[in-house]
């Protein structure tokens, strides 16, 4: 028997695959695909503290070997959420975790706040990195300032261990993981969409009617795979990657780089199906390899030494 | 609403750059009502990366038909599957078109251009099944746009053709001889599938008769299954007006339901 | 009869394609392919003052509608260069451009000083964003003031304008951009390769023995027609679009953002002929579209206002 | 070295997990030598991007043959292109094997493993003709991974055969089978291809004994025509050592000129 399960500090998964915010709806509309009690755990999508509209369609572009998407974070908001959707998600025996989203500082907190009286969360995942396509994809996690001020804020407020999910639109991304670290985060995921744009040549115009979009999906996982390996090497907290995975081969690449756990986004969309059958695809990969725990495969990259 | 990762082609027709596939799929074809669809996975590499949504255009005991147009790659990698070729397929998916037994007896027309006959080959046999007497207007360019015309004409159903260049049929849009016609005959409602600036004609003139009408609306789609909320329209329901996922609450929207917009392409 | 040609201020080119940097040799390499005469232009291959050896292998990795690469700028030197390739070269009727490198800032000088004395050379480009393997891919280009050090070093010894090549590896790529073009650069060409990684997961080695490669490709152009959107508006010097061009649509997409030119790099390896048939791709949209001068497309994106 | 765009499929042969294609090419065929190869252009979409490099297997007046092992993606597409498909090639590239004239009357060998059989073909019949006697060494996992061993005997070459698994002629590596037989006969030339662990072997023995060698290197290529610079290896011309692109300078190389190196896969 292969143990997948993962140990993150402040959380046991069952194995390190874990469906990511946006790509899962509120986790329950993949309940007549698989069985969500096999998942290391779900992040919901974003939640603001009201509902959102979203942004106006299209949304969707499709890019090569990606999806650039402008949803815009339409959502139910924190109350219709605790009210209606928590009660039937807490049933699985997964670790749910809310994805927190803010126009400001206070936002985030006031959400952490809200949802800290409620039963059944393991985390929250600090979404400061959704490329805001009102303002030209500017979100706190461009800077390490203003992550320390949202991490730091959220910190206090929180009961429950707090998941910061960084944007891979920077320089540095060790310099900001640093800073959320600082702040108190307590793991950090790696990475929320890229800032893209796509051009209709016939019309013109651009393809999404606000300009921007966010690139994610295979064309993106090497870049994360790099920053993964930038940050692992520079923080104490665990890190999670996300960006591309469609396989377990692609799961395994973060792994062996020193993610302690990964999630998997736009494969949902593709197959519903997609995490259990990476789920199944470690335990197959570390059968065929003789690994009991897959604990230990984590950072395990053999890196190169003084070649010419 | 659940997947078929072994969905076999049985069957395969093309005229120019349409074809109909027959697919083996007994679960879906027991569940499917007329307007919904499934998606399907074109490639199982990293491009093209998502799902293409599809209509189910007819159903046997075992099978159901998909009718499309090569529009861009997936449909053209599509077009090039044999007949043996194994699909992975998810549905049915959507709500479909609403009316049926309360249509008994009475005038419907159920209007397509182009690609979008593919829904109202499946709502116009149901329509029959439950009385109902339908007219199909089937509009396209040219004469090569309108493939289905002698498998409509087959099954006995009144049928009204138009291309723009008048190679066949009413010369001119399918929305202009349903205009004049319409001032022969009053429908009890128009089912209606295409591109949008005709679906929105439609609207307008179906408005003004008092006729109630339902459109099948197209969008990019991410899932299909209401997760990404990639594919929203504006809707209108119960008083409040919203981005409505049309995977999940649609395709098809009735006449009072949709706020058409000037973004939309 | 469509007027393709493109005035960059310091330069006229015939059309708007270039062949960029390392995917076209020394140019002569693609004689036997098309006719040279017909591009705008050609950037060789990455020149440092001395030859260079190079990487070890594997150099080249396959990613999704994408290139990794770690070629390490093996090249000739610029002996060499002048005295067996420029002559050669100097034959055809299309802008030459050298692409510049150094380890430091003064190499890159002394390229330039060393290339000024001989004929035949429309411009150089300052190759500031190459991902240096060795140094974790840290380039000048990171930082707007090691870029404005090199570009107005170069600039006091250069006859000839100067294109600087910026690197996607950033935050704020319109800041680095400003900095160049307040340091005297004639113009900029965005983008250089994206640091990347791939992990084989048999060996657990990376797949480049130096770890980091750089990604381009198809996979990275929505990224790069975001960072020439940023770009554009900030700058008053001409801007040239690099990043996963294959076809003339993608030219287009570039053009129409406002790049003034565009360079088109791994298409090369694919397919030899891709240069001139993206030209002719060119011409054709322009006839079907009644535009007389492609000059006019340049920079009219639609942009929405005011959505709600 | 140019390019033939519509390059025909114009017959296929499959053995599981091996393919033999015959493609038409009148210009390559009339400049091809044994050791060049081409680069196959698998897909017009964006992934999977590069060219594949394969050897010419053989050639015929107005053709030239293929043959090859699924490896990976490319490989696998490739296997399901149809007789009567075209293909955009580039080639005849590289420089290939060496000898000829000079090797008349004289034992050769020719040693393959698995794919690396491919070039070896061509060569060998190429050799005849110069009047040489060759002897081939064909080695694989198991019996199915030597589906090239009739067509050698049919056209009447000294064939050995080794499986790893015993399942058909020598049990063991062919090396070690080459090795066995070198003790009866001196050849005047080993000709190899194959991985790189079986040919570093045969670079070995075959110092030991002073017999001239010539090996085909393998390596990712980004373009096989000299600009990438991507598939250098490690070799020596000249008495200087440097990183050389096998796709110009290659991909065979003799003994002496090759550095093998650890790092290499
Ligand atoms: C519910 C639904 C049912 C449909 N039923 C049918 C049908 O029965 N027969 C049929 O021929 N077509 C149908 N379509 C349209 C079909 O899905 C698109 O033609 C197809 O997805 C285009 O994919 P592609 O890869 O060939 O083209 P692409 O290269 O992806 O795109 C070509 C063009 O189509 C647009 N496009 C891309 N995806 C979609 C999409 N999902 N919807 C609308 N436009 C899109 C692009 O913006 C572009 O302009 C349906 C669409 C929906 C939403
Ligand atoms: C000059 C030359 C001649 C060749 N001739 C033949 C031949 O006649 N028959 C034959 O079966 N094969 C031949 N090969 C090998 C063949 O090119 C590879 O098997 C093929 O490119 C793999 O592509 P893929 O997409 O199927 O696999 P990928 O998915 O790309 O890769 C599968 C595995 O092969 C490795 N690989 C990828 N590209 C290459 C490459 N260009 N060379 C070596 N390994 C690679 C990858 O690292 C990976 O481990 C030749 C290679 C070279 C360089
Ligand atoms: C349609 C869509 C919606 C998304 N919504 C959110 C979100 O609400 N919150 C968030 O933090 N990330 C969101 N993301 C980003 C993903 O969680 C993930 O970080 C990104 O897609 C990269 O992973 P992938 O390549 O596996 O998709 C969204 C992505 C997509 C495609
Ligand atoms: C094999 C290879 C070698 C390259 N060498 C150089 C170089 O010497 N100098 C340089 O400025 N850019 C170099 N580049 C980057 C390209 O010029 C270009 O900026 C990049 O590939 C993005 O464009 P593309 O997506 O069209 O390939 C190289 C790229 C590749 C793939
Ligand atoms: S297509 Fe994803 S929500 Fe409708
Ligand atoms: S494969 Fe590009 S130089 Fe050899």
């Amino acid at each position: 028997m292969t143990d997948l399960s993962i140990d993150l500090g402040f959380i046991k998964l069952k194995n390190p695959i874990i469906a990511s915010s946006g790509t899962f709806g509120y986790g329950l509309e993949f309940a007549p695909f698989i069985d969500l009690n096999k998942l290391g755990g779900i992040v919901v999508k974003g939640l603001y503290f009201s509902p959102r509209p979203g942004n106006s369609p299209p949304r969707l572009v499709e890019a090569s070997s990606g999806l650039i998407n402008a949803v815009g974070l339409q959502g139910v908001g924190v109350k219709k959420f605790s009210e209606e959707i928590l009660p039937q998600l807490r049933k699985y025996s997964t670790a749910i975790i809310v994805n927190v989203c803010g126009e400001k500082d206070e936002e985030y907190a006031s959400v952490v706040d809200f949802l800290d009286k409620e039963e059944g969360i393991s985390a929250y995942e600090l979404n400061i990195s959704c490329p805001n396509v009102e303002k030209n994809g500017v979100c706190p996690a461009l800077d390490p300032e203003t992550t320390f001020s949202v991490v730091s804020l959220v910190k206090k407020s929180s009961s429950r261990p707090v998941i910061v999910k960084l944007s891979p639109n920077v320089t540095d991304i060790a310099e900001i993981a640093l800073s959320a670290q600082e702040a108190g985060a307590d793991a950090l995921s790696l990475v929320n969409t890229f800032l893209a744009i796509a051009v209709d040549v016939e019309t013109r115009k651009p393809v999404l009617p606000k300009v921007f979009g966010g690139l994610s999906g295979p064309a993106i996982k090497p870049l994360v795979l790099r920053m993964v390996y930038q940050v692992v090497s520079r923080v104490k907290i665990p890190v999670i990657g996300i960006g591309g995975i469609l396989s377990a081969k692609d799961a395994l690449e973060y792994l062996i780089i020193g993610a302690r756990a990964v999630e998997v986004g736009t494969a949902n969309l593709i197959d519903p199906e997609a995490t259990v059958k990476i789920i199944d695809g470690l335990t197959e990969y570390c059968q065929k390899n003789g690994i009991d725990k897959i604990e230990s495969i984590i950072g395990t990259l053999k890196k190169p030494q003084g070649l010419d | 609403m659940i997947k078929d990762s072994q969905a076999r082609i049985i069957d395969k027709k093309s005229w120019n750059n349409y074809y109909l596939f027959s697919l083996e799929s007994p679960r879906i074809a027991s569940q499917a009502h007329p307007g919904q669809f499934i998606m399907i996975r074109i490639s199982h590499h990293p491009h093209p990366l998502l799902r293409r949504p599809l209509s189910i255009h007819s159903k046997d005991e075992k099978s159901i038909d998909i009718f499309f147009q090569v529009s861009g790659l997936g449909t053209d990698l599509l077009s090039q599957k044999k007949v043996g070729d194994i699909l992975d397929i998810l549905g049915p998916l959507g709500k479909g078109f609403h009316g049926g037994a309360s249509l008994n007896g009475k005038d419907v027309v159920a209007a397509g251009g182009g690609r979008g006959i593919a829904p109202l080959y499946f709502l116009a046999k149901e329509l029959r099944s439950h009385g109902a007497l339908v007219k199909i207007f089937y509009g396209g360019k040219s004469l090569e746009d309108i493939p289905l015309k002698e498998k409509f004409k087959r099954e006995n159903f009144d049928l009204y053709c138009s291309t723009d260049d008048g190679s066949f049929g009413f010369k001119g849009f399918i929305t202009e001889y349903l205009k004049t016609e319409l001032e022969k005959f009053t429908p009890s409602r128009i089912f209606s599938c295409g591109p949008e600036e005709m679906m929105k004609k439609i609207a307008q003139f179906a408005a003004k008769k008092n006729i109630p009408a339902e459109f099948s609306l197209e969008s990019v789609m991410g899932c299909g299954f209401g997760v990404c909320w990639g594919c929203v329209k504006r809707i209108k329901k119960n008083g409040e007006e919203g981005w409505v996922k049309i995977c999940e609450e649609g395709p098809v929207f009735s006449s009072e339901e949709i706020v058409w917009t000037e973004e939309e392409k």
